[in-house]
């Protein structure tokens, strides 16, 4: 598979103004939030596994832009973006990430582990493909109990060679359950290549085997993204089982804050980077005369403001006392 | 009334099944096979596809749906056939069901129970023979409960979908043959039972191994040795207050365990008293488990692996020696 | 997926007579040897689960004669017939099955777990898809090693909705393994048709889409099983990687010997009988002048001749000393 | 020679990829990126990608791979990035590795090696940070090893090697860092050690706990306690020669686990010493392990729930109350 960048998204975007712009700042409160996220790192404030998600911010945009507020989301390791979207409020996500009892998980989980009942957000899995099953799993719920309901499940290029995935996939279509399956290919899993990952290269093909619509889509361009979400969401509601939709995206950061990044050229990530999702939908909104630098530098420190507020509310948090280790732990 | 130990499990999940419109039961070969070992013979035609739900061979991903299904409002009873596949969806039992509740700082519950048979004992040769109990018994957010009596078989179900968290039932298909009366008292998933009163001894034991620890507690009787035993019905949490007050009452003690020994429950159960019931010994406690060894497949062989209630009456008699 | 049997297979059988008779006989010995331990199990001189493979002779039968004496076998719980026609003599075979220490693995195995380093059979494994990673890792040493040597790994459909088929698959076509795939498709994982276990039916289109050749072949015709073995060896052999065959078959038996068959129809059953192997096998020949009834007599009771041997020796055989019961276990 | 621990692990790997043409490392990550924890650094470039050799997320097949390239003449070195991912696998290493040599009547060996990073301690929550070692050692048919210190690090890839039969290698990552020098002794994997003479109490513990200990035996040298330390090294089959020989010297004795307390490793050593060496008990014998909840994220939540050579002073001195 070749791993070059094609050409930027480009040319007008077909959503009126406000929601185009909604999708701006939405990608602009991920990037911003990570990159904050990444400083505190450094600050060590934040602690253990950090997965960014910079890059592939169109992916999870537009994704959540296109499910219903009533709609379950699983995700993986590097779900911060689809947290916040999906509704969990960012001051809880730094909260957590920080490791303080005000966190959506009560800082129990860090970053890999996102979680919020409230919307409908499930995690926050740290083990490769350990979501697949699972939203399977509510997916069959809401058809018995006769819930209009979509469960999105987010994961990796590279956890479709773990067997969970083809599990998965063949109990949701056996059972026609109502769930959309999107991978985010970002060429990599961790060090590994997809050509040395997947013997079929091309994902969609590879979903098709299992009897149920599959298609690619430009995951750095969130009109794309959003476009294929919407489509999959509907095809699913219909009734005829689940859909898989490739997302191919890129990681303009290492796997995590220990990769050397010995696996990749610097200048494939730099012919990805003219691609990145924010500057190019910019652009384009720019160029269409939605946007102006002024509104743009507006919107940006609306966002650099929620993420000061963030960072406050994490750094104001309380420590869950040791004496709580053990509270909520069933059968100690 | 007089039942099987299978006809006990058959109607609990009967009741289940009828009592809860959230309960369906899903696994390999549950609905038109008849079920494994015809425990849910019948229900796929009492309670259509849609609750006894046939899967396709894929453990690992029904097992998780299992989990989903009950985060996302249901009552999954998750029927793996057997513990020796329980292997396969063993990240999803661990990572998840039983991690979930506490990593989310308390928001989800996990109303799941998952059914296996488990043991040996059948000629089945080593990859269809193990005994796995104490391995789950070993992970915080999971109840283990292993039914050892008609009661227990009939009523465990139950109290295990009442409980809005994930419990593992063991099944032990040495039992499916036994018959017994059936009573209706209600099982609570708590305690240890004393299922005989004795004096001199305390025979601990669970599951398939109960029936064995009462015929050696018999044949220890007619050498004047008066052996009590208990039946831990619940692997995790322990109830060590029932275990320690025989324990302490006889002062001598026997853990019969069909797992292997090198880190079996029974080693557990032997620390345990050794932290709390140290002084209370008037000898060191004995041991009788599977031997360290792959069950192999000839009768003679099997037998000599496992516990049998006369290495468990030696294993007595060696504490007043 | 229609469970209905096509015509069975007719017209003249393309190989020389002695070789035809000899995969006659060959079907023969699996059939007469597995009709004997049915007769054993009710005898109580076999225990433990029996699978018997009558009704699916042909694709074994087939498909080790395609196969070369260097090969590796690895098979399922159902392997009586492979590992039979794979080199390992009857009486060791049947001495197992009673739990002799002179049976093919001492007895300690049983019916679900022959072994033979000499014949290079593998087992033997009563893990639903157990076999599949191990075949891979056969074909791995091979090709490390540069032995001119094909793994060929049996498996039933059922074993293909197993994560274990989706892995091993994958990894041996990334790594062009000389591995064949053989799947012997009887319709049924005990109780469950295929259409309640695999979204995609057609299981050769579904093994195709990890990029590797794959085609289906009439397992109840032992022609078109060798033919489609030795294709199969072949294409392997070149070096292209893995081939992924389907072998369309049915069990006339129960499950195993606790089975109440519930699942399906008696007149299903009946109607693949008319398809038997052997029968239209030996029709065939006769009709081409290749078989005579007398002779088909006298193959016959060399056969059970062998099996009356064989059982002669596993009734003679000793039991395994219960002081060697921990011998060959490492680190006890 | 002084070098860190991480370093004695590469340069173990390195000289069995130089020593042995059959030798080969596969598993996730171990070329390309360098191997996770940097264990493999390097070792792509000297040994080519047949030797070392990434492979796919899919732990099951790739493990059993390691099994059957073992059975095929080769000799592989299995790496599963860590203990946590090792659940997906765990059926082949069960019910393949382990069983098959007995269950083929001992026609088989399989000279396999699996490695795996596990425990805890760098904050990184509940499913990565389990301590899985004490099940490895339930099953017969497996060797389990745990390095502890430089020499081990370095050579008990070496002796696994030597085995011709499946050995486990256990790393510590809370060790990685660790420093000392390297001996040219050679080690065996057959043994524990005794890692500090004492003599009123003895410590027990393995892998990451080892340190742990050796800190506490310090502390509670301070307050007039002289304990001496016994590191495991090999977790199956146990070797209580030693364990029994310190036990009886010093006639007290802690055991320190980094698994959940309940059915851990812990708990059958202090089984074997119930069974083997009650009468020359003073007291009860202690353990200190993790405490029966999922790791949580916190640093001093995380610190609360494991082994701390505060609490091993705790319960060695309570033995003396
Ligand atoms: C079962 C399992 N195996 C290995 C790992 C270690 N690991 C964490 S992330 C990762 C790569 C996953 O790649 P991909 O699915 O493509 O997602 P991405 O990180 O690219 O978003 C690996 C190997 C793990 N967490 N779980
Ligand atoms: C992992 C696992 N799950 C379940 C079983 C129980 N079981 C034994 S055979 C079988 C059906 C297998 O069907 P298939 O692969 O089609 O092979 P067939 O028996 O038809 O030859 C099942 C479910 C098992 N042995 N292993
Ligand atoms: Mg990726
Ligand atoms: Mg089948």
């Amino acid at each position: 598979m070749s791993h070059a960048a094609s050409a930027p998204p480009s040319g007008p975007v077909p959503f009126a103004r406000e929601n185009s712009l909604k999708l701006l700042k939405d990608m602009l409160r991920i990037r911003r939030m990570e990159e904050k996220c990444a400083e505190l790192y450094g600050a060590a404030k934040i602690r253990g596994f950090l997965h960014l998600y910079i890059g592939e911010e169109a992916v999870a945009t537009g994704a959540m832009h296109a499910l219903a507020r009533g709609d379950n989301v699983v995700a993986t390791y590097r779900e911060h973006g689809h947290a916040l979207l999906k509704g969990v409020p960012m001051e809880r996500i730094m909260a957590e990430m920080f490791g303080k009892k005000e966190g959506c998980s009560r800082g129990r989980g860090g970053s890999m582990h996102l979680f919020d009942a409230h919307a409908r957000f499930y995690g926050g899995n740290a083990i490769v493909g350990g979501g697949l099953p699972l939203a399977v799993g509510f997916a069959l719920a809401a058809k018995l109990r006769g819930e209009e309901r979509l469960t999105a499940c987010f994961f990796g290029e590279g956890a479709m060679a773990e067997g969970a995935f083809h599990e998965s996939v063949n109990l949701a279509a056996l059972w026609k359950l109502p769930v959309a399956f999107f991978c985010e290919n970002n060429l990599y899993a961790m060090g590994t290549a997809i050509e040395r990952s997947e013997s079929q290269t091309d994902l969609a093909v590879k979903a098709a085997s299992y009897g149920i619509e599959a298609f690619a889509v430009d995951g750095m361009d969130v009109v794309a993204c959003y476009e294929g979400a919407r489509r999959a969401r509907e095809r699913v509601m219909a009734g005829g089982g689940p859909v898989f939709v490739e997302f191919r995206t890129y990681r303009f950061r290492a796997h995590s804050m220990f990769d050397p990044e010995l696996y990749r050229e610097k200048a494939e990530v730099e012919e990805w980077k003219k691609r990145g999702p924010i500057h190019t939908f910019t652009a384009r909104l720019k160029e269409q005369g939605h946007l102006t630098e002024e509104r743009f530098l507006d919107i940006d420190s609306q966002v650099a403001a929620e993420v000061e507020r963030a960072v406050a509310f994490a750094e104001a948090g309380d420590w869950e006392p040791v004496e709580d280790l053990t509270k909520d732990v069933y059968a100690p | 009334m007089t039942i099987t130990y299978r006809e006990a499990l058959r109607q609990g999940l009967r009741e289940a099944l009828a009592g809860d419109p959230r309960v369906f039961l899903v696994g390999e070969d549950v609905g038109r096979y008849g079920g494994t070992y015809a425990v849910s013979k019948g229900l796929l035609e009492e309670f259509g596809p849609e609750r006894v739900r046939d899967a396709p061979l894929s453990e690992l991903a029904f097992v998780g749906a299992g989990i989903g299904a009950a985060l996302g409002g249901m009552k999954p009873i998750v029927e793996v056939m057997t513990v020796n596949f329980s292997l396969l969806p063993l990240d999803q039992i661990v990572n998840t069901a039983a991690i979930l509740r506490h990593m989310s700082g308390g928001q989800f519950a996990v109303p799941l129970v998952i059914r296996m048979a488990t043991g040996a004992g059948r000629q089945l040769a080593a990859q269809h023979s193990h005994s796995f109990e104490g391995w789950y018994a070993h992970v915080p957010g999971l109840k283990i409960v292993a039914p050892a009596t008609i009661d227990d078989a009939h009523g465990m179900l139950g109290a295990a979908l009442a409980e809005d968290n994930p419990v593992l039932v063991f099944e032990y298909p040495a039992l499916f043959e036994t018959a017994g009366d059936l009573s209706s008292t209600p099982v609570d998933i708590a305690h240890a039972a004393v299922r005989r009163q004795g004096t001199r001894v305390t025979i601990v034991a669970y599951g398939g191994c109960v029936p064995k620890a009462l015929s050696a507690a018999e044949k220890l009787a007619a050498e004047g040795i008066n052996a009590e035993v208990v039946d831990l019905r619940v692997l995790r949490p322990l109830d060590m207050d029932t275990v320690l007050a025989s324990v302490r009452k006889t002062r001598r003690a026997v853990i019969v365990d069909e797992g292997w020994r090198s880190g079996s429950l029974s080693a557990e159960i032997v620390a345990r008293i050794m932290e709390q019931a140290f002084y209370d010994l008037d000898a060191p406690v004995a041991r009788v488990c599977r031997e360290e060894v792959p069950i192999p497949y000839p009768k003679h062989l099997e037998e000599a692996a496992l516990p049998q209630p006369e290495k468990i009456v030696a294993a007595a008699r060696g504490l007043f020696q």
